[in-house]
C-alpha cells in the first residue's frame, strides 16, 4: 500500500476550498465563464472552429481531471477514450447515417464500454503502475484502430457529415454549432462538479486518502474506482465525438500516448484536482498550439519545457495557484 | 519452417532492445522511484551520439559504443543534478511527467535539427555480411546485438544482486535518509545511478543505430512497448526484465509468423492476462 | 461484567497461515465470547497479526474455518466481512488524512445508504449523517477538533478518530490490533477508558503489549507462542502461568 | 539545566529545527558526556524524535550548534555525521523490504573497530538468526525492531541513539534489551534514549532530560528520581 | 477585378520522410514559379507560405481549413501523402479554393474522388503500375508479392500494379502491410522472402523504400534470386541510396534534371537556391510548372476572382506549356497530361558525375501514360 501513503499529485489537500464563501466564488466563475463564452465568437476576433476545439478539450480534460483530482489515479492513456468517441460517432455518423445526437451517443457509450474493460484491468495497481498500465492499454488500442478497417488507418475517417441536431439545428452553420458544443460543455462541467460534490464523491476522496481504511469501513473500493474510471473515460468520448463532428474527422492522433501527454499537461498547467484548471489549462494549451503553429516542431518543445516548469516550480497549476494566494491574502487579513 | 526460425531470431534481436531498455528503466527506476519517461529519448541520444562521432569526430563504431554511453550518461547526470533532484520526497508520479515533459523536449529539438526521417549509419565493417545458417540469411551485425546485450545485461543483473553495492541501492531506493545516515553519499549514488541507467539506453542506442537507422522518433513508440514489458515483468527484479524483454522479443517472433495482424499488439494482450492474473506482474513483490 | 457462559460470536477452527514454508499461524482455536474484551497476547512473532488479518480476510487462510454469529466467513472479501458488523483497526493508525474529523466520520456513516453509486445527487443530503458524526465526537473527546483536518491532529487524537470512525459503523465486533502503542501516558488512560465504555454492548478482540492495559480490560486472554495459543483464561490465571511467564512476560511487569 | 558541559561527548545548544514551514524545535540545550545512558522523556509530539534526527543530519532546515567529538556538525550532512560515529535507531524501525535480513543486518558499513560481531548480535536477539534468510519487512513488528537495534550494534559508532526501542516489544525482550543497554554501557558505547515507558528507562538511564514543545524544560539525575516524581506528572501525566 | 493579390500555401511534409522529395524544395519551386510567371512586375502581390502536415490528415486538414478561413491563401499546392491529399481535396472543394497537386500519388484524385477544385499535376498510381508494373512483368518478373505502405497511397498503388500484374497474365501471391515511416524492415522482408515470389513489389515511398531496398540486401534476398521493384522511387531516394545499393533498379519518373537544355537550366538555377544544393525532384518540378500555369489563367481574369472551380476550370480551358514537362493538357478530372519516361539507375562505373544517375530507357507517350477518363469513375466526367 504505498501507493495510498502519499497522496496522488492532485495536491488537492490545499487547493479545494470549503465553505460558502467559496463555493459562493465558484458560481460567480462559472457565471463569468459561461458568458464569456458566450459572447465571444460574437465578437468577431476569435476563430470559433478554435473555440469549439478548444471546449472540446477543456470537456476531455475536465473528464481526466475527474480521476486524478479525485480519485488520485493518472491515468495516462485517456487518449483511447478521446479517440474511441471520435472514430464511433464519425463512423456512424458517415457510414450509417446516424443524426448527430445518436452519433454522439454512440460515441459515449463506447467509451465508456472501453472505460470498463480497461478500467477492470487497471485499477488493480495504483500509482505509477496504473498509470503504465492505462498507457499500455492504451497503446494497444492504437494498434487496433490503426488496423481494423473501419478507421481507416493512417488516413483516418474524413469529410464526416455534421448533419442537424435532432433534426432542428444545422450544425454546418459554425454559429449555431458553436452554441450546441458551448452547451455540451457547460451540462459536462456541472455533471462533473456534481459527481465531485455527490456522496460518491466523498467516498471516492475517502478513497483516495486511504484505501484499507475505506474497505476495513465496508466499502467495496474497486467498484467505486471502476464507477469513476468509467464516468471519466464517457465524459472523455463525450469529447472526443463532438471534436469528431466539428473537426469532421476522426484520426489516430487522437489516439495516440501524445494525446494522453497533452491532456495530462492541460490539467497540470491549469491546476491539477481544480475544478476550472483543466478548462484554463486546455485554452491555454490549444491556443499555445494554434498561435505557434508556425513554429513547426517548436511547438513540442515549448511544451515540454511548460510540462517541466510546471512539475519543478508550479506544480499548483495556474487556477492552483491563484487558489493558494487568496487562501494566503485572507490568512493576512486575518 | 524457415520463416518461423527467422522470425524468432529477429524477435530475439527485438528482444535484445526490450531488455537492455526495461533493465535500464528498472535501474533507475530502482534507485529513482522515477519511471524514466524520457529513457526512449535517451536511446535516440545514444544513437545521435554515434552518428556525431562518426561524422563529426570521425570516430567509428567501437568508439561509438564506448563514448556514446559516456556522452549521454553525463547528460543524464546533468538531467538529474538540475532537475530530478528537486522531486525527492513528492510522489512518484511527478518524476513522470518531468521525463514526460523532457522526452519532449528532446525529441523536439533533434526533430527540428534533423527532420524526422532517418540518417544512415553504417555496419562497421568487421561485422557486415551474414551468416547462412540453412533456414536464414542471419546478418553478422544481428547476431553480435543479441549476444553483446545479453552480456551487458547478466554483468548490470549480477552487480545489482550479488554485490553489496547492490545492497546499498536496493536499500536507498526504499528509505535514501536513512541509508545516508548510516554513512552513505546517497543523492550520488542516485545520480550515478541515473547517469548509468541512462547510458544503457544510449547503448541500446548505439546498437540499434545501424539497424533502424538514426532518427528522433526512434525511441518514441518503442518505448511504450518497454513500459508494456515493465508491467508484465513487474519491475520487481533485474532478472525479471531481462527474462520478460527476450522473453517477449520471442513472442512477438512467434506471432509475426502465425498471425502477423497481431503482432503489434500481442505484447499489449500478455500484459492485459498478466494483470488478470498476477497483478504485480510475473517478477513482482507483493505490496 | 460479561456472563461467563454467552455464545461465542466469532468462532476460529484450525486456523492455519503458512508464508512460503514458514508456519506463522498453526492449527489457532479461538471463541470469543458475545459481549467481552478478548486480549490475544504473546511474544514479538507469535502471530497476533496474522491472526488478526486472517480473521477480518486481509489475509487468506491456508487451512481452517472462521465461524462469525454462526456463518462460515472464510470465503468472503475483507470488505464483505466489514458489512457483517466486525470492523478492525490497524496497527498504523488509520484515518483520511485531508478529510475533517467530521467527513472522517461521515465516510462510515454514510456505509448506512448501501452502496451508494449516486454521483447526480448532492452532497447535501449527507447532513442529516452531521448531529450524529457531532456526537460520536464529542464521546472521544474530539469535540473541539470538529472541523480540524485529520492530519493535524496529534497521535493520540488520531487513534480517538478512528475509534469515533469504527463506532459510527455501530459494529457489533471490533478488533483493535495494538492501539496504545506509541502514546503517552495520558493517551493510554483516556483510550482505555473510552474502549472501556464503548464495548458496553459490543464485542472487542485486541492485541496488545502493554499488560496494564490488558489486565484492566480483558475479560479473557489468549497467549499464542509460535503461532499457537499457549495458554487462554482471565488475567490472573494467564499470569501466574509459568509458561507464559517465560516466554511473555519475563520476570518482571514491565 | 545546561550545566557545564565540559569533557561531553555531545553538545546540543540552542538547536532549533523546522519541518518545511512550521517551526518545531525552539532551542533544545543538552549533552551527553562518554559512557553515559541519557533518555529523553517528554509527551507525544514535544520534538524528541525531531532533536535525535537533527542531530543525525536528517532534518533539512536547523540551527544552532551540535558539537560531536569535539567538532561542529550542524553543517554536515547525514552521511558525514555517521562516519563521524554517530548511529541511529530509527522511530519507524526503517527495515527494508528489498533485503533479505541478513542484508539488512550487514548494511550499515561499519565506521570504526569495536561493534559487535554477528554472533554478539545473535545471542542477544535469536529470533533473527531462525528468520537470517525472509524478506526484512516479513517479520513481525517486534522482531523488525530487534533487527533495528542489531544493525546499528555492528558498526561500531560511539554514540548510539535509540528511538522509542520498546514500542511494540513482549515484556520479555524488553528486559532483554535493557540489559543490553547496560552491557553496551560498559562496553564504551554511549547511548542517548527516546522513551516513552518511564518506568523501564529509569532502570536505565543515568540522567534524564524532559522535552515540551520543542526545548529541554528540565533534567535530572536518575538518582534524584524520587524526588522529581511530582514534577515529571505534571509534565508526562504519569 | 482590382484585387490582384494572391496567396499560395505549400502544405507539404516538411521535416518528415516525405521532406526531400517535397517540403521546402517545393516552397521554392512555387517561388520561382511566380517570380518567372511575370505577374509581380504587373503589380500583382503573390506570396507563398508553407506549412508541415506531419502526414497527419488530421492535422493537413486542420492547416487546410485554418488557411482557408482566417489566413486568406487562394491556392494550396504539392501536398505528398495520399490520406492528407485526399482530406485536403475535400477541404478545398468546400471552401470553393483551389488544390494544385504535385506530390501524392493516388490515382483516386483524379478518379472517385475528383473535385472541380482540383488539378492532379506530375504523376499517380495507374501512370506508376503501368510504367513500372508493365515493363517488370514483360521481362519475366510474372509472380509478385507486394510490401505495402499501410494507407491510401499504398493501398492504391498496390491495387493498380496489382491489376496490371493480372492483365499480363502474372500472379501476386500475397501483400504485407508496414506502417507509415517503419525503420526495420526484417520481419516484412522475412514473410516477402518466404512467398518465393519472384518479384517483391515495394509499394511505398521515400524513407520507406530506402530502408526496405537497403534491409534487402542485408538479409540475402536480392543475393538469394528475388528481385526488388521500385514502384515509386524519386531522385532523392536514389541519392540517398547511392548507386552502389540502387543500380539497375527501374522505375517511372514524369521528369529528370537531366533531360534537356530547358530542364538542365531550371535545376541548375533550384539546386543553386537549394540550401542543401539538391537537384529538384519531379514533385518539385510539378509544383513549379503547376504554379505557373495556375498564374498564367488567373491572369487572365486580370485579377483574383476569388473563386477557385472558377480559376481550375480556366487552367483547364487553356492548354499547358512549359519548360519542364513541354506541351500539356488538363483533362475534365483534373488529371494533367505528359509524358512519363521509364528510367534505370545506372552503374556506379557509369555515372559521369554528381547526381548523374539515370538511363533513359523508354518514353511512355502522353497518351498512354496515364488512366482512360472513363475508367477512372470521376463523377465530374459523366
Ligand atoms: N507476509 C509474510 N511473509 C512471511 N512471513 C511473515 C509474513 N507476515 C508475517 N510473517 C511472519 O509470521 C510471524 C508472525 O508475524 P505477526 O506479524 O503475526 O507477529 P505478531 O504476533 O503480530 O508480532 P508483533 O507483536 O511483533 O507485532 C513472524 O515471524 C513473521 O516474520
Ligand atoms: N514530517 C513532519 N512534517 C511536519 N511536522 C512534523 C513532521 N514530523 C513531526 N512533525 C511535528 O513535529 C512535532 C514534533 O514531532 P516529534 O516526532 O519530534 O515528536 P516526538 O516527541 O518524537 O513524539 P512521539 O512521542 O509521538 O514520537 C509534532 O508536533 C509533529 O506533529
Ligand atoms: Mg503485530
Ligand atoms: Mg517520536
Amino acid at each position: 500500500m504505498t501507493g495510498a501513503t502519499h497522496a496522488a499529485p492532485a495536491a488537492a489537500s490545499g487547493a479545494a476550498p470549503s465553505g460558502p464563501l467559496a463555493a459562493r466564488a465558484e458560481i460567480l466563475a462559472f457565471l463569468v465563464m459561461a458568458g464569456l463564452l458566450a459572447a465571444l465568437p460574437l465578437t468577431g476576433l476569435i476563430y470559433p472552429y478554435f473555440l469549439m476545439q478548444a471546449l472540446c478539450f477543456a470537456i476531455f480534460a475536465c473528464a481526466f481531471n475527474l480521476l486524478i483530482g479525485y480519485v488520485g489515479l493518472l491515468s495516462f492513456g485517456h487518449a483511447m477514450f478521446l479517440g474511441t468517441g471520435g472514430y464511433i460517432a464519425a463512423h456512424t455518423a458517415k457510414v450509417w447515417g446516424f443524426p448527430p445526437e445518436l452519433a454522439i451517443l454512440a460515441g459515449l457509450a463506447a467509451a465508456g464500454a472501453i472505460g470498463a474493460v480497461v478500467g477492470l484491468l487497471a485499477i488493480r495497481r495504483q500509482g505509477i503502475y496504473f498509470a503504465m498500465t492505462t498507457l499500455a492499454l492504451s497503446q494497444m488500442v492504437y494498434f487496433v484502430y490503426l488496423q481494423a478497417p473501419f478507421t481507416h488507418g493512417e488516413d483516418g475517417i474524413q469529410s464526416v457529415p455534421q448533419g442537424r441536431l435532432f433534426g432542428l439545428f444545422d450544425l454546418s452553420q459554425q454559429q449555431t454549432f458553436y452554441y450546441v458544443v458551448l452547451a455540451v460543455f457547460l451540462i459536462a462541467f456541472l455533471l462533473i462538479r456534481r459527481i465531485v460534490n455527490s456522496p460518491f464523491g466523498d467516498i471516492l476522496k475517502a478513497i483516495r486518502e486511504n484505501e484499507p481504511r475505506a474497505i476495513s469501513l465496508g466499502y467495496r473500493t474497486e467498484r467505486y474506482k471502476l464507477m469513476a474510471f468509467v464516468l471519466s473515460a464517457t465524459l472523455a468520448g463525450l469529447a472526443g465525438s463532438v471534436k469528431a463532428l466539428v473537426a469532421q474527422n476522426a484520426s489516430l492522433t487522437d489516439v495516440h500516448w501524445t494525446m494522453s501527454g497533452e491532456v495530462v499537461l492541460m490539467c497540470l498547467v491549469g491546476g491539477l484536482g481544480t475544478i476550472f484548471g483543466p478548462v484554463i489549462g486546455a485554452v491555454v494549451i490549444i491556443a499555445m498550439q494554434q498561435y505557434l503553429a508556425g513554429f513547426g516542431q517548436w511547438v513540442l518543445v515549448i511544451q515540454g519545457v511548460i510540462f517541466i516548469a510546471c512539475v519543478l516550480a508550479f506544480r499548483r497549476g495556474i487556477v492552483g495557484e491563484i487558489i493558494a494566494f487568496a487562501q494566503w491574502r485572507s490568512a493576512e487579513k486575518r | 519452417m524457415q520463416a518461423l526460425y527467422g522470425q524468432l531470431v529477429v524477435g530475439l534481436i527485438n528482444g535484445s532492445f526490450y531488455a537492455l531498455l526495461s533493465l535500464g528503466l528498472a535501474v533507475i527506476f530502482g534507485m529513482l522511484n522515477i519511471i524514466n519517461f524520457a529513457h526512449g529519448a535517451f536511446y535516440m541520444m545514444g544513437a545521435f551520439a554515434a552518428y556525431f562521432l562518426l561524422n563529426w569526430a570521425g570516430l567509428g563504431y567501437w568508439w561509438a559504443l564506448v563514448l556514446a554511453p559516456l556522452m549521454v550518461g553525463a547528460v543524464g547526470v546533468l538531467v538529474e543534478r538540475t532537475m530530478l533532484q528537486w522531486l525527492t520526497g513528492l510522489d512518484h508520479l511527478y518524476g513522470l511527467l518531468l521525463t514526460f515533459g523532457l522526452a519532449l523536449v528532446i525529441q523536439g529539438v533533434f526533430q527540428n535539427e534533423f527532420g524526422s526521417s532517418g540518417l544512415p549509419y553504417a555496419i562497421p565493417a568487421e561485422l557486415r555480411g551474414a551468416q547462412n545458417l540453412g533456414f536464414m540469411f542471419l546478418p553478422n551485425y544481428r547476431a553480435w546485438v543479441i549476444v553483446f546485450s545479453l552480456v551487458v545485461c547478466l554483468a548490470t543483473w549480477f552487480v545489482i544482486e550479488r554485490t553489496k553495492l547492490g545492497a546499498y541501492l536496493r536499500a536507498a531506493t526504499e528509505r535514501p535518509e536513512l541509508v545516508r545516515a548510516f554513512g552513505i553519499d546517497v543523492p550520488r549514488m542516485i545520480t550515478l545511478t541515473y547517469g548509468f541507467g541512462v547510458a544503457l539506453a544510449a547503448l541500446a542506442g548505439v546498437l540499434a543505430a545501424p539497424i533502424n537507422q538514426v532518427r528522433p522518433l526512434m525511441g518514441a513508440d518503442f518505448i511504450i512497448v518497454v513500459f508494456a514489458v515493465v508491467v508484465i515483468g513487474g519491475m520487481g527484479s533485474i532478472m525479471g526484465s531481462i527474462v520478460t524483454g527476450f522473453a517477449l522479443g520471442l513472442i512477438e517472433g512467434l506471432t509475426k509468423y502465425f498471425y502477423p495482424e497481431a503482432s503489434s499488439t500481442v505484447v499489449f494482450v500478455i500484459m492485459a492476462i498478466v494483470l488478470l492474473v498476477k497483478p504485480n506482474g510475473l517478477f513482482g513483490r507483493t505490496a | 461484567m460479561a456472563a461467563a457462559d454467552a455464545v461465542p460470536i466469532l468462532v476460529a477452527e484450525g486456523l492455519t497461515k503458512t508464508f512460503a514454508g514458514f508456519t506463522a499461524v498453526n492449527n489457532v482455536n479461538l471463541s470469543v465470547r458475545r459481549g467481552t474484551i478478548h486480549a490475544l497476547i504473546g511474544p514479538n512473532g507469535a502471530g497476533k497479526t496474522t491472526c488478526f488479518n486472517l480473521l477480518t480476510k486481509f489475509l487468506t487462510p491456508s487451512g481452517g474455518r472462521i465461524l462469525y454469529k454462526g456463518e462460515d466467513i472464510t470465503g468472503l472479501k475483507p470488505a464483505d466481512v466489514a458489512r457483517l458488523g466486525l470492523i478492525r483497526s490497524f496497527q498504523i493508525s488509520a484515518v483520511f488524512p485531508h478529510l475533517t474529523a467530521l467527513e472522517n466520520v461521515r465516510v462510515a456513516l454514510q456505509r448506512q445508504r448501501g452502496n451508494s453509486f449516486d454521483f447526480w445527487r448532492s452532497k447535501s443530503v449527507l447532513g442529516v449523517y452531521d448531529a450524529r458524526a457531532a456526537e460520536l465526537l464529542e464521546d472521544v473527546g474530539l469535540a473541539e477538533f470538529i472541523h480540524s483536518r485529520a492530519v493535524e491532529l496529534s497521535y493520540g487524537r488520531k487513534r480517538a478518530l478512528e475509534i469515533a470512525t469504527t463506532l459510527a459503523l455501530d459494529p457489533e465486533m471490533m478488533l483493535l490490533d495494538e492501539p496504545m502503542a506509541g502514546m503517552g501516558h495520558e493517551d493510554i488512560e483516556r483510550i482505555t477508558a473510552l474502549i472501556r465504555r464503548v464495548a458496553a454492548n459490543r464485542t472487542v478482540l485486541m492485541v496488545e503489549h502493554n499488560l496494564s492495559v490488558v489486565a484492566e480490560l480483558s475479560d479473557t486472554i489468549t497467549v499464542l507462542t509460535r503461532g499457537q495459543v499457549l495458554a487462554e483464561g482471565d488475567y490472573a490465571t494467564v499470569s501466574t502461568n509459568p509458561a507464559v511467564q517465560q516466554a511473555y512476560m519475563g520476570d518482571a511487569d514491565g | 539545566m545546561a550545566e557545564a558541559a565540559n569533557g561531553a561527548l555531545l553538545t546540543v545548544a540552542g538547536l532549533e529545527a523546522w519541518y518545511g514551514e512550521s517551526h518545531i524545535l525552539h532551542g533544545v540545550d543538552f549533552h551527553v558526556r562518554p559512557g553515559e545512558v541519557v533518555t529523553l522523556l517528554g509527551r507525544n509530539g514535544a520534538g524528541k524524535t525531531t532533536t535525535l534526527k537533527s542531530v543525525m543530519g536528517m532534518i533539512g532546515k536547523r540551527s544552532g550548534s551540535i558539537v560531536f567529538d569535539g567538532a561542529e556538525t550542524i553543517r554536515l550532512t547525514s552521511d558525514r555525521i555517521a562516519r563521524a560515529g554517530i548511529a541511529l535507531c530509527p522511530e519507524e524501525r526503517g527495515i527494508f523490504a528489498s533485503l533479505d535480513v541478513k542484508e539488512n543486518l550487514t548494511l550499515p558499513p561499519v565506521v570504526r573497530p569495536g561493534g559487535l560481531s554477528l554472533d554478539q548480535i545473535f545471542e542477544l536477539f535469536p529470533n533473527l538468526k531462525e528468520r537470517l534468510g525472509s524478506q526484512g519487512t516479513k517479520l513481525s513488528g517486534g522482531e523488525q525492531q530487534m533487527l533495528a537495534i542489531g544493525r546499528i550494534l555492528r558498526t561500531g559508532a560511539r554514540l548510539l541513539m535509540l528511538d522509542e526501542p520498546t514500542e511494540g516489544l513482549a515484556p520479555v525482550i524488553i528486559q532483554q534489551i535493557g540489559r543490553t543497554i547496560a552491557r553496551l554501557k560498559q562496553s564504551g558505547f554511549t547511548i542517548l534514549l527516546v522513551e516513552q515507558n518511564f518506568r523501564w528507562a529509569s532502570k536505565v538511564a543515568d540522567r534524564f532530560y524532559v522535552m515540551e514543545h520543542g526545548r529541554v524544560v528540565d533534567g535530572f539525575a536518575s538518582a534524584d528520581l524520587e524526588a522529581n516524581k511530582q514534577k515529571l506528572q505534571d509534565y508526562l501525566g504519569v | 477585378q482590382d484585387n490582384k493579390t494572391v496567396r499560395i500555401g505549400n502544405l507539404s511534409d516538411q521535416s518528415g520522410l516525405y521532406a526531400d522529395l517535397g517540403g521546402p524544395g517545393s516552397t521554392l519551386a512555387a517561388q520561382m514559379a511566380i517570380e518567372d510567371s511575370g505577374l509581380l512586375a504587373k503589380g500583382w502581390k503573390i506570396d507563398v507560405i508553407a506549412g508541415d502536415h506531419q502526414n497527419k490528415p488530421d492535422v493537413g486538414t486542420n492547416i487546410a481549413r485554418q488557411w482557408y478561413d482566417v489566413d486568406k491563401v487562394d491556392v494550396i499546392v504539392d501536398t505528398p501523402n495520399s490520406g492528407v491529399a485526399l482530406a485536403v481535396n475535400q477541404v478545398t472543394r468546400e471552401k470553393n479554393k483551389a488544390f494544385l497537386n504535385s506530390g501524392a500519388a493516388t490515382s483516386d484524385l483524379s478518379g472517385k474522388a475528383c473535385s472541380p477544385n482540383t488539378v492532379h499535376w506530375t504523376y499517380d498510381t495507374w501512370m506508376l503500375a503501368h510504367g513500372t508494373g508493365e515493363a517488370v512483368v514483360k521481362s519475366g518478373g510474372d509472380s509478385w508479392f507486394f510490401l505495402t505502405a499501410d494507407y491510401a497511397f499504398g493501398h492504391a498503388l498496390e491495387r493498380d500494379t496489382t491489376e496490371v500484374v493480372k492483365a499480363n497474365k502474372g500472379t501476386v501471391t500475397g501483400a504485407v502491410r508496414h506502417p507509415l515511416n517503419t525503420a526495420d524492415f526484417s520481419s516484412f522482408l522475412l514473410q516477402a522472402q518466404s512467398s518465393k515470389a519472384k518479384i517483391i513489389g515495394l509499394a511505398n515511398a521515400g524513407g520507406d523504400t530506402t530502408n526496405s531496398i537497403k534491409q534487402a540486401s542485408e538479409f540475402g534476398i536480392t543475393a538469394g534470386g528475388q528481385k526488388l521493384a521500385a514502384l515509386l522511387l524519386f531522385l532523392p531516394d536514389v541519392h540517398a541510396l547511392g548507386l552502389q545499393v540502387a543500380q539497375g533498379l527501374t522505375f517511372t519518373e514524369t521528369f529528370y534534371w537531366d533531360l534537356n537544355d530547358q530542364t538542365r537550366a531550371f535545376s541548375k538555377r533550384f539546386s543553386e537556391r537549394m540550401k542543401n544544393k539538391m537537384m529538384p525532384s519531379m514533385v518539385h518540378a510539378g509544383v513549379y510548372s503547376a504554379v505557373l500555369h495556375y498564374l498564367k489563367a488567373m491572369e487572365t481574369f486580370g485579377g483574383n476572382p476569388g473563386d477557385g472551380a472558377k480559376v481550375v476550370a480556366k487552367m483547364k480551358e487553356m492548354p499547358t506549356d512549359d519548360a519542364l514537362f513541354g506541351k500539356g493538357t488538363i483533362r475534365a478530372d483534373g488529371r494533367k497530361l505528359h509524358p512519363a519516361y521509364l528510367f534505370e539507375v545506372k552503374k556506379p562505373a557509369e555515372s559521369k558525375g554528381p547526381w548523374d544517375y539515370y538511363k533513359l530507357v523508354a518514353t511512355i507517350p502522353a497518351d498512354k501514360a496515364f488512366r482512360p477518363t472513363a475508367e477512372g469513375g470521376c463523377p465530374l466526367v459523366k
